[in-house]
């Protein structure tokens, strides 16, 4: 029987991948400007996000001040510059951490198949039926430990999804002549993952990347709204955030700059990931 | 200062009735029994089971009115007999006995008791005639009044036959204040009139407390009515609190320490100069503007000079004597100096733990952790529960560094609180003085301060005797003093007391007959 | 009769996982540093009369195991021991019934916008794929799922509460009309976060469905648009959306713990924050079981839903080619 | 007589390319069209214009008038009277076409005149006449759910639920290219006898020029977008009058003898925009002219309801009509000289496991005890209908798949177990034995370019250059540097071949190797194999449901059913003569009904 008649990869079909929506292409935008800050922040900020001036606690913008000051009276917007750091840093160290393993285990899971699998999706199972956050409140809450444990609790509450997303897209390549071909030539199953199907899947994998990296920075910047994530003294967003909310009125910019920069973050990073999922999916179901 | 005029622009009171009163406070009691230490508890308690005596802050010392008592007799030193009103009847009708009051005075000084350790001392209660109660101690004790008239009395019986349970939704204990209970869920506390309430009813029928953890949240309870009243725990929202529609807001000085002590026994702070660098590290001016929005006191010494009261000749002299004592403010260049001197020149890393949820202790110690930073100091800040902090700060162990938040008393002698900041007397666990310090100055002069002691010494010598460890303390530097903070109430548009109600009224219940309606 | 063994042989399995739910909530607060003794201690000083009344109260000398059997054999009782912290009637069952059911009012409120506004936006955007329909809906709905619920709500609280004071601002309400009000900017949160992800299910079942063969099929047969949609592509994208329950419900346990919060609502999720910041060991268990044990059910109920919505895994019968 | 149906000039145009050019054609009531064109060459658009289905993002131009009724810019609203009463469609793929959670019963009440639909009885009663009407037991159908049923039921079903609103005109978009061969036949002729019992007309589209000159009247035959020749199937078949059509109908390999060469048409099919103003065919014609990319020829009537779009017929309609006789002559085949047996099967049983829902393991019996043996330089074929277990036992041969039970030897070596393989084991069966898959997109990893391909192959043994491989396969050299993305499907499984020969393996299996490629590209192939074949001495498993491909490629063959064996022996006593019902079966379904015909099962 015919099963396939498929559409050859045609100029049009090229052509309508390579065309970024504007959307897009702001968020890319904004998130150039937060990797920037993220990185140089501090050394960019107009005062030292330490910088302590208690008289002038909690003053609105004012020329010096552009976002104004918090309640020891440190600059907020060089704070927000800083915290763009500590907003990231966690976020991207989950999302890696969640790649390199997640998508090493998927990617064994569902080439290799058998034990490995059986045990990577008994504990995807028991994972899964766990609300993520209301865990990490209780560990860190209850047991302590702080943000870095907040940090790696989070990557292994991710990482089912993202074993379960590389494994079925390893298995929907692993079932594909090519691997078979490659296979019948006799090459060792550790090029074959490395060399046909990890570059295959990488779309999928760089897509959860990001997806997984908006998860994280929600959770964390929520962590830390809960007073729950990025110790005090350290300047970042979820903990603004916090400590601005009960100041609203006198200075309504230590609390919204940086919750806007949150869901402005997290929306960009989301519609890069929709985006590149869309572009070059490959199988596999979006978390 | 304390205790009298009402703040400005405030609308005139009258005299109608407020048919019902909401109250936000910021946690759930861990129980009513109304034996406790803990002031946000005894603000409700007070108002069902109410003290002997209500003390209240009077040019600057404390004065006791007489309240289920009549009045109170110190036989010596060591023995006070209450002479109990008559025809009082707890809410449920039974009348009022001296037994209940000797049970109550008991189960206050039981072992397992929150407030155990302020009746060390406690050698009996005995209903000793109808209508009076003879309490003894095992020393003489200066504060021993105060201590005792304070405590609630509860119905016996009651109590008695709950002995598990009482407290908590299921065994609401009963008392003979102008309210008693209504019932307890785990989100607020409703009061009703108690129908054999004995003097002046306040003008509020019925009282609700309601929980509401966070100051943003209890101000937006506020603006959409659903609160009349609420304690504001950040001094430095106050204005903000103005800023809602009719709102007033109250401010009351209070016997409040806020201290930052050093473990004087371990490295680092065994080293003086450490303790100075410390010192000179913080901006106290500073933190009084960021933190309360200037509605505190910077203290000279370990208490506010109200609590002197019990040992100095006047006011002016006690107030000379602390203007002596070396202060120390914000000063870069000592720090840096003092630091270089000590045996850790290059600095050090210290992790103070302070109570989660006390904003001030937060920016305290981000002031300490900038400050210190230039001269190699790691600071770092560790939120903690009230329960973990008590358990640190009483066990004595890796105390390092303590931020001490909001340590009162009510009775204005060195011997209700001062005393126990110093002496090896107070360095075992449970006993307050966290910087483990003493020397042969503090030991030679504690007994003149001690509560089991004092008793036996002149006034005189107690307050040369005050004078000498203080200089020490303020010399040696194992604490710093650094705020005595107000206490602030807002009230919603429509109501108002008929006056600035201080700590001492919140603890004794006085507070409800200060809140009128304004319609 | 399949029926009937597949929901006994799932119970079964259900309770296996709360049980290794509780043990390991059980086994992970007890490793928690200081013991609950501090809790209970509070800011009583530690005398060893008080640590012995203590301990003998709440069995806290106890071997861990005989902890948890005897906790166990509370718990099937739905007695989850006493609060800590709060000490009111009937414990921390008491406690949880106290907040439960402000907790499941906001969830069917959130759950009737979420089917109210996310199902047909997401149906809508779907059939009318890359229009400015689906473009307006597919960034809301990104939005909505990237921005966290406490961002969100603080932005409804004071847009619409504080500044433009249409809804009130705190509180629950007394009454069916007033708690509607009253929970009505909490529930939009709420619902806000789950349309997005709804939103975003159903464009996607809804997209694959309306190019599948069937629905070209139906139309060509000159059915009505109206059975066309409903029949064919609201039933089959039903599937995905309510086998993706589960993971729904998940999503709204964090966001209502974030909603709870900034509303100060006394909601289940707010209590276990509290808990978790007071240490209150036992509630911290009991919410933790009692949602340990929604999720599972509702899980249970979506496979049964399953079942019933899709004849395909109702007979074990293969497709017959 | 007013056509029925009256498609001109239509357009069909999608974002940035042209799908559909200038197609024109009228339709009789009661009268059967062929719509016949390889993929990609807008049958299915033509067809959905007409009941103006397009998919999004297509927009169509001209006119389209069904009964005088123009169709094309109609609403919805106005259109849906019309659809399912006066006109149908049913479409491809079975599998796909009815809802899954509704029961077939509900599906043709659904489809019924609003009239019968009313009463539930009356309802009931038509929808068991009509499951009758397409041959299957309504007691026992109505009730049961798609995915319980077959896939010739279901295609069954949806002609029946096509049928329900008695249209006068039905569109059968490829609705037997998803069946069994012997389903196939049986769904054809139910077409016909429908057509003939209601009279109505009726469009069937196809890849394959034999089924539709079984079927219909007359037959549009188009390329590219465009229709190049439009005539009675009788003429057609005698004397096409378009050098594609005599191209297609060459490239079909004959089922009742072995050709010495199989024709094929050089090179691949364009877009529809790079022929926009040329002849489309022009650049694989053999009598192309430069007349011939000067303009766009339009369809001329030439004689006898014919036309054709080929400018220069009237000069070469001779050599048209002498090619189409003399070629595809029988060759005598090759005596075949057989060796030791390179792979011998015996007693191969395979049974797959599937956790069900719930976690209920399911097992499906794939192979059942198959025994067979292939030798030294002999082709052999598996034959076989869908699901029979070609693929697994060919798994099996390659250690893709762990046999249940039976043993597999390759040569000297036994490779029943292949996880028990030493590594130089291994490396021994990879010289072994090779394989060619069906699909050409999925065959070649895209993200490697072919150089890097063919080169990881070579590193596996063989020796030689990919510049060498690919000229074998005849292919340019400078290919190498290519992508797959960048190759067409015929020169993709040349690329696939390169790499199963680059190992000179003793054995090559090729399961379906050509299947998804178009007719005029499979003879390419089928060619370069024999010739891998005869210059390499590789011995051959072909594996397919073709039995023209069988004939041209294998001097013997297995048949198998349901993973059993049925039949086996030389391929042309077999399909001359076959001895077993289902055998025979199986050669009775190809179109044309008699195996002497010169027709075949069904194209790719
Ligand atoms: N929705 C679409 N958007 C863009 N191009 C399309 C679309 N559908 C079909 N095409 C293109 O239109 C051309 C004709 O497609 P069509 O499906 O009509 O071919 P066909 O003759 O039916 O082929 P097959 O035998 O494979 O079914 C092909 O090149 C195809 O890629
Ligand atoms: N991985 C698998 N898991 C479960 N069942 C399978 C698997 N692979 C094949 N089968 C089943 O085994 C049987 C034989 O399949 P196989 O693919 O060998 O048939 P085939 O003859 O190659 O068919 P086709 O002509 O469709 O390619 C079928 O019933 C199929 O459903
Ligand atoms: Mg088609
Ligand atoms: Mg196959
Ligand atoms: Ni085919």
């Amino acid at each position: 029987m015919v099963a396939v008649s498929q559409v050859p990869a045609g100029r049009a079909r090229s052509a309508r991948r390579n065309r970024m929506p504007i959307t897009v292409r702001l968020a890319t935008g904004w998130l150039f400007v937060a990797v920037v800050l993220a990185v140089f922040g501090r050394r960019l900020a107009p005062f030292d996000p330490g910088e302590q001036n208690p008289l002038l606690s909690v003053s609105p913008p004012s020329g010096a001040h552009w976002l104004g000051t918090d309640q020891l009276g440190s600059d907020v917007l060089s704070e927000v510059m800083a915290g763009a750091g500590t907003a990231l840093l966690g976020p991207l160290c989950v999302a890696l951490g969640t790649v390199l393993l997640g998508g090493a285990l998927g990617l064994l899971a569902g080439y290799r198949g058998g034990l490995i699998d059986s045990l990577t999706n008994r504990f995807a199972d028991l994972m899964y039926a766990l609300p993520g956050l209301l865990v990490i409140v209780v560990v860190i809450g209850v047991v302590g430990g702080g943000y870095w444990v907040a940090v790696a609790v989070l990557t292994v509450l991710t990482l089912p999804g993202e074993i379960r997303l590389c494994r079925s897209a390893t298995q929907v390549q692993a079932r594909l002549p090519y691997v078979e071909a490659a296979r019948t030539l006799g090459l060792p199953a550790a090029r074959i993952m490395r060399r046909h199907i990890l570059p295959n899947i990488m779309p999928t994998v760089i897509a959860t990347f990001l997806l997984d990296f908006v998860g994280a920075l929600v959770s964390l910047s929520g962590l830390s709204y809960l007073g729950l994530g990025a110790p005090p003294g350290i300047p970042d967003w979820g903990a603004l955030l916090q400590t601005g909310q009960n100041l609203l009125t006198d200075n309504p910019m230590i609390s919204l700059v940086p919750g806007a920069l949150i869901a402005l973050t997290a929306t960009s990073v989301t519609l890069l990931g929709d985006w590149l999922y869309d572009r070059y999916s490959v199988g596999g179901t979006r978390p | 200062t304390g205790g009298s005029g009402t703040p400005a622009g405030a609308a005139p009171a009258t005299e109608s009735d407020i048919p019902s009163f909401t109250y936000a406070i910021p946690a759930m009691p861990t129980s009513l029994t109304g034996i406790t230490t803990k002031v946000q508890t005894q603000l409700i308690t007070s108002l069902v089971t109410e003290p002997l005596e209500r003390v209240s802050l009077n040019e600057g010392t404390a004065q006791l009115q007489p309240n289920l008592a009549t009045s109170a007799r110190q036989v010596d030193p060591q023995t006070l007999v209450y002479t109990l009103r008559s025809g009082v009847k707890f809410s449920d009708g039974t009348p009022l006995t001296a037994d209940d009051v000797a049970w109550s005075i008991k189960a206050a000084a039981a072992k397992t008791a929150e407030t155990a350790g302020n009746m060390a001392g406690f050698a009996g209660a005995t209903a000793s005639g109808p209508g009076e109660v003879t309490v003894k101690w095992a020393f003489p004790s200066v504060n021993m009044r105060e201590t005792v008239s304070e405590l609630p009395v509860l119905e016996a019986a009651f109590a008695t036959a709950h002995p598990d349970d009482l407290g908590t939704s299921a065994a609401l204990p009963v008392g003979s204040g102008p309210y008693a209970y209504q019932s307890q869920t785990s989100q607020d506390i409703s009061l009703k009139p108690n129908p054999n309430y004995w003097g002046t009813r306040p003008k509020a029928q019925n009282v609700k407390f309601t929980v509401i953890a966070d100051g943003a949240s209890a101000q937006l309870a506020m603006r959409s009515d659903s609160i009349q009243g609420s304690g504001i725990a950040d001094l430095k929202t106050t204005t903000q609190w103005q800023g809602i529609n009719g709102t007033t807001v109250y401010t009351a000085q209070n016997l409040v320490s806020d201290l930052l002590s050093m473990d004087t026994s371990k490295p680092p702070f065994n080293d003086l100069h450490v303790r100075q660098a410390v010192a000179y590290s913080i901006d106290r001016k500073g933190i009084l503007a960021a933190a309360f929005g200037g509605n505190a006191e910077q203290l000279q010494t370990l208490v506010p000079i109200e609590e002197l009261a019990g040992v100095m000749p006047s006011q002016a002299e006690a107030q000379q004597f602390l203007d002596s004592l070396p202060q120390y403010e914000l000063d870069p260049a000592k720090a840096k100096a003092q630091l270089a001197q000590s045996a850790y020149p290059n600095g050090f890393s210290v992790t103070v733990p302070y109570i989660n949820g006390s904003n001030w202790s937060r920016l305290l110690v981000l002031n300490l952790q900038q400050n210190m930073k230039p001269l190699g100091v790691t600071i770092t800040p560790q939120p903690v529960p009230a329960g973990q902090w008590f358990q640190t700060f009483f066990s004595h162990q890796a105390t390092g560094l303590q931020v001490l938040s909001g340590f009162s008393t009510t009775t204005t002698d060195p011997a209700g609180l001062l005393f126990g900041f110093v002496g090896a007397a107070n360095m075992k666990p449970n006993l307050p003085n966290s910087a483990n310090f003493t020397n042969d100055v503090i030991e030679k002069n504690y007994p003149a301060i001690a509560p089991a002691t004092a008793g036996t010494y002149s006034k005189a010598d107690r307050w040369a005797a005050t004078k000498a460890i203080l200089t020490d303390v303020a010399h040696q530097l194992p604490y710093i003093p650094l705020f005595s903070e107000k206490t602030a109430y807002a009230l919603a548009k429509g109501y108002t007391f008929t006056q600035n109600p201080s700590l001492f009224d919140t603890l004794s219940g006085a507070w409800i007959d200060l809140l009128r309606s304004t319609t | 009769m399949m029926l009937l063994s597949f929901t006994a042989r799932r119970l079964a399995a259900a309770a296996v996982l709360l049980l290794v739910l509780s043990f390991g909530v059980f086994a992970l607060l007890a490793m928690t540093p200081g013991s609950p003794l501090q809790t209970l201690i509070g800011t009583r000083p530690a005398t060893p009369e008080l640590i012995e009344t203590l301990n003998a109260k709440y069995h806290l000398d106890q071997s861990f195991l005989t902890q948890y059997w005897s906790w166990l054999g509370n718990a099937v009782r739905f007695d989850f021991g006493q609060s800590i912290s709060v000490q009111v009637d009937r414990g921390v069952t008491g406690l949880i019934g106290d907040r439960l059911l402000l907790s499941l009012q906001l969830a069917v409120y959130a759950v009737i916008l979420v089917l109210g506004f996310g199902v047909p936006l997401g149906m809508a955007a779907g059939i009318r794929r890359g229009r400015t329909t689906d473009r307006t809906v597919s960034l809301l709905a990104t939005f909505g799922i990237s921005a966290p619920a406490f961002v969100l709500s603080i932005a409804l609280l004071y847009v619409f509460g504080v500044w433009l004071d249409w809804f009130p601002v705190f509180g629950v309400g007394e009454g069916f009309r007033d708690r509607v009000v009253h929970l009505t900017l909490p529930a939009i949160a709420l619902a806000g976060f789950l349309s997005a992800i709804v939103i975003r299910q159903t464009r996607a079942a809804t997209l694959t469905v309306m190019h599948q063969d069937y629905v070209a099929f139906a139309r060509i047969r000159g059915l009505s648009p109206f059975r066309v949609l409903v029949r064919y592509a609201l039933r089959n994208s039903a599937l995905p959306i309510v086998t993706s329950a589960g993971m729904l419900l998940i999503a709204a346990l964090s966001a209502d713990l974030f909603v709870e919060q900034v509303f100060s609502l006394p909601g289940v999720a707010s209590l276990l924050l509290q808990a978790v910041t007071d240490k209150d060991i036992p509630v911290v268990q009991g919410v933790a079981v009692l949602l340990g044990m929604v999720v599972v059910l509702v899980n249970l109920l979506v496979d049964l839903l399953t079942l019933v919505l899709d004849p395909r895994t109702r007979t074990s019968q293969n497709r017959g080619a | 007589m007013n056509p029925l149906l009256t498609v001109q000039d239509l357009h069909v145009q999608a974002a940035h390319r042209t799908l559909v050019r200038d197609v024109s054609f009228d339709l009789r009531a009661g009268e059967t069209l062929g719509i016949v064109g390889e993929s990609g060459s807008g049958k299915t658009v033509t067809a959905r214009s007409i009941v103006a289905m397009l998919p999004e993002g297509l927009r169509a131009s001209g006119t389209v008038a069904f009964d005088g009724i123009p169709l094309l810019g109609k609403r919805e609203r106005e259109l849906r009277p019309l659809r399912g009463t006066r006109f149908g469609m049913v479409m491809q793929d079975p599998f796909t076409t009815l809802n899954p959670l509704q029961t077939t019963g509900e599906h043709i009440r659904e489809s019924l005149p609003r009239a019968l639909q009313r009463s539930r009885s009356t309802a009931q009663a038509e929808v068991a006449r009509r499951l009758a009407e397409v041959g299957l037991d309504p007691a026992d159908i109505a009730k049961r759910y798609p995915f319980q049923l077959s896939g010739g039921m279901r295609q069954r079903v949806a002609i029946a639920a096509a049928l329900a609103g008695d249209p006068e005109l039905l569109i059968a978009d490829e609705p037997t290219t998803a069946l069994d061969a012997t389903t196939q036949a049986e769904i054809l002729g139910l077409l016909r006898k429908l057509q003939t019992d209601r009279g109505m007309a009726l469009i069937l589209i196809t890849h394959d020029l034999r089924v539709t000159f079984s079927v219909c009247d007359r037959v549009l035959v188009m390329y590219a977008g465009s229709v190049l020749e439009d005539a009675p199937s009788a003429a057609m078949t005698r004397a096409p009058r378009h050098p594609y059509t005599l191209g297609l109908l060459l490239a079909e390999p004959p089922v009742s003898h072995v050709v010495a060469r199989l024709n094929s048409i050089p090179g691949s099919v364009p877009l529809a925009d790079e022929i926009a103003d040329t002849c489309a065919f022009t650049a694989r014609c053999e009598w192309a002219r430069p007349v011939c990319s000067a303009g766009r020829p339009s369809l001329t009537v030439i004689d006898g309801g014919r036309s054709s779009a080929c400018l220069r017929i009237a000069e070469i309609g001779q050599e048209v009509d002498v090619r189409q006789t003399t070629l595809g002559e029988p060759a005598t085949s090759a005596p075949v000289n057989a060796g030791d047996p390179i792979l011998t099967v015996t007693g191969l049983h395979k049974v797959h496991r599937t956790s069900g829902l719930g976690g209920r393991a399911r097992t499906t019996p794939a192979v059942a005890d198959v025994s067979f043996e292939v030798k030294q330089g002999e082709s052999v074929g598996l034959v076989g209908e869908s699901g029979s277990g070609k693929t697994t036992i060919a798994r099996c041969v390659l250690g893709l798949a762990t046999p249940t039970s039976g043993t597999i030897r390759l040569g000297p070596l036994d490779v029943s177990d292949p996880r028990r393989l030493t590594r130089s084991q291994r490396r021994q069966a990879t010289q072994l034995v090779q394989v060619v898959f069906q699909d050409p997109y999925a065959s070649l990893n895209p993200m490697l370019t072919i150089g890097a391909t063919l080169g990881e192959a070579l590193t596996a043994g063989g020796g030689g250059t990919v510049a060498e491989l690919l000229r074998q396969v005849g292919l340019p050299a400078p290919y190498a540097r290519r992508k797959p993305a960048a190759l067409s499907g015929g020169e993709r499984q040349r690329v696939a071949i390169a790499r199963a020969i680059a190992v000179r393996p003793k054995l090559l299996i090729c399961d379906e190797a050509v299947a998804a490629l178009d007719v005029s590209v499979q003879a390419q192939i089928l060619e370069l194999l024999r010739e891998v074949r005869r210059t390499q001495g590789t011995s051959l498993l072909f594996i397919t449901h073709d039995l023209a491909v069988v004939r041209q490629m294998t001097d013997r063959a297995v048949v198998l059913r349901r993973g059993e064996v049925v039949e086996a022996g030389r391929t042309e006593t077999l399909l001359d003569s076959p001895t077993h019902p289902y055998t025979a079966s199986l050669v009775a379904s190809v179109p044309g009904g008699q195996p002497e015909a010169v027709n075949r099962a069904h194209g790719a």
